[in-house]
């Protein structure tokens, strides 16, 4: 299982904290791409959110591209951009 | 919350907890480094928001990412300068109109390193540490927008 | 060797007494301005110089320049960034290693603007403001000599 | 009478804090040169110091030039390159 979590205004949104996907749903290349159109499915409100280009991710607390593999048991964060400091 | 690195003198936290410049300045100025230069940043909640008187603030984070990725702009920094001691604290939470909400300090033999370092950490941190700051307003509570000029003070370095 | 303008919230002062930080701080934070900027910069006495062993320093200057200098520079500053409040202490007479020198704290609502007015402050100070150090170590006293390094960092504003 | 002041490691090496000047010695042109050349007359130490591009000069507690022209009452000030900070 993949443990996918939401942050700021995403979260928000999304009404979710937090949700698990099993990394067999994505086929064959589990990429972040791939867990996006996954997550894109659950409605319109997650299809616009998650496409938005303001929409950054971390895997296993490292930034990660679309590109990224995604392996069983990896965190995945999905979050808007930062606004620290 | 904690994390303290004995091979080098990093001091680097994230806490709700205000912090005290007085101590934090002293920790900076720890006798065993002797640098005759020191930068403090400080950033605080402003009072206003372009049109909005702002109330309280709430800073949100990654937990398991936050301080990782603190360290990792601390340590390019410390690529980048020769320094002595630096300190990144950062509050989460609820916080009021003026609070003290970050803290970057840094030295070094050279002042012209210890100002870099101190600006190139805080330039990082806006865009790579996972903060997210929501502003409870007079006129309702907002997300603060990432803004673009963060990425291009980044982009200097 | 008190100046305090009112137009203008600039604390600059020539001393031989100490200051301190939680003070110095606390004058820039003054909720009157709520900027979300402060920048503070502190020079100490080192203890090495090059290969010699620093006891104490004898700081001398030009009394009747030396505010006007600082204010001269600090309007500099103003004209070229944001600024909130501005405060210069540098310390004359004796200090002893390890002292505190010279402190500079700017405040603005933009980051970068603080940083670089601080800066430019602290370069321009190093370059013009009429004051001259003399070194008391192990091998004897030695008055500093000028680097040509400082005059390069006051050229790149 | 001009007041001249010396600073720093100048005002150590000559074993002079201050004197006066007469404007009247400095000939038809009184500038900080003319009064660069009748000081250096008081001896070779003088001569080398004050001659040696390490020597800078405030009028009135501004910077001042070579050409800069001195005036009756005028405070002159002598001084190696400053090390503050």
């Amino acid at each position: 299982m993949l443990s996918i979590l939401f942050f700021g205004q995403l979260r928000e949104r999304l009404k979710t904290d937090q949700l698990s996907v099993d990394l067999t749903t994505l086929g064959n290349k589990p990429t972040v791409q791939a867990l996006r159109v996954h997550l894109a499915k659950s409605g319109e409100l997650w299809q616009e959110l998650l496409n938005s280009g303001n929409c950054l991710v971390a895997v296993n607390q490292t930034m990660a591209t679309d590109e990224t593999v995604l392996t069983s048991h990896d965190e995945v964060a999905l979050f808007p951009p930062v606004t620290g400091g | 919350m904690t994390t303290k690195a004995f091979d080098k003198p990093d001091y680097i936290k994230v806490q709700n907890a205000d912090f005290d410049m007085a101590v934090e300045y002293q920790r900076l100025r720890d006798v065993e480094v002797s640098d005759g230069a020191v930068v403090v940043f400080v950033g605080l909640v402003r009072e206003f928001s372009q049109d909005k008187h702002i109330k309280s603030m709430f800073l949100e984070h990654y937990p398991a990412m936050t301080e990782q990725a603190l360290q990792t702009i601390v340590q390019e920094a410390r690529d980048k300068w020769p320094l002595g001691k630096v300190s990144v604290i950062h509050r989460i939470g609820h916080l009021d109109a003026n609070a003290q909400i970050v803290m970057v300090g840094v030295t070094s033999q050279h002042r012209n390193a210890a100002f870099a370092a101190a600006e190139f950490i805080m330039d990082y941190l806006k865009m790579r540490a996972p903060f997210w700051k929501k502003e409870m307003t007079t006129k309702g509570d907002f997300w603060v927008e990432a803004k673009a000029s963060d990425n291009d003070a980044a982009a200097k370095w």
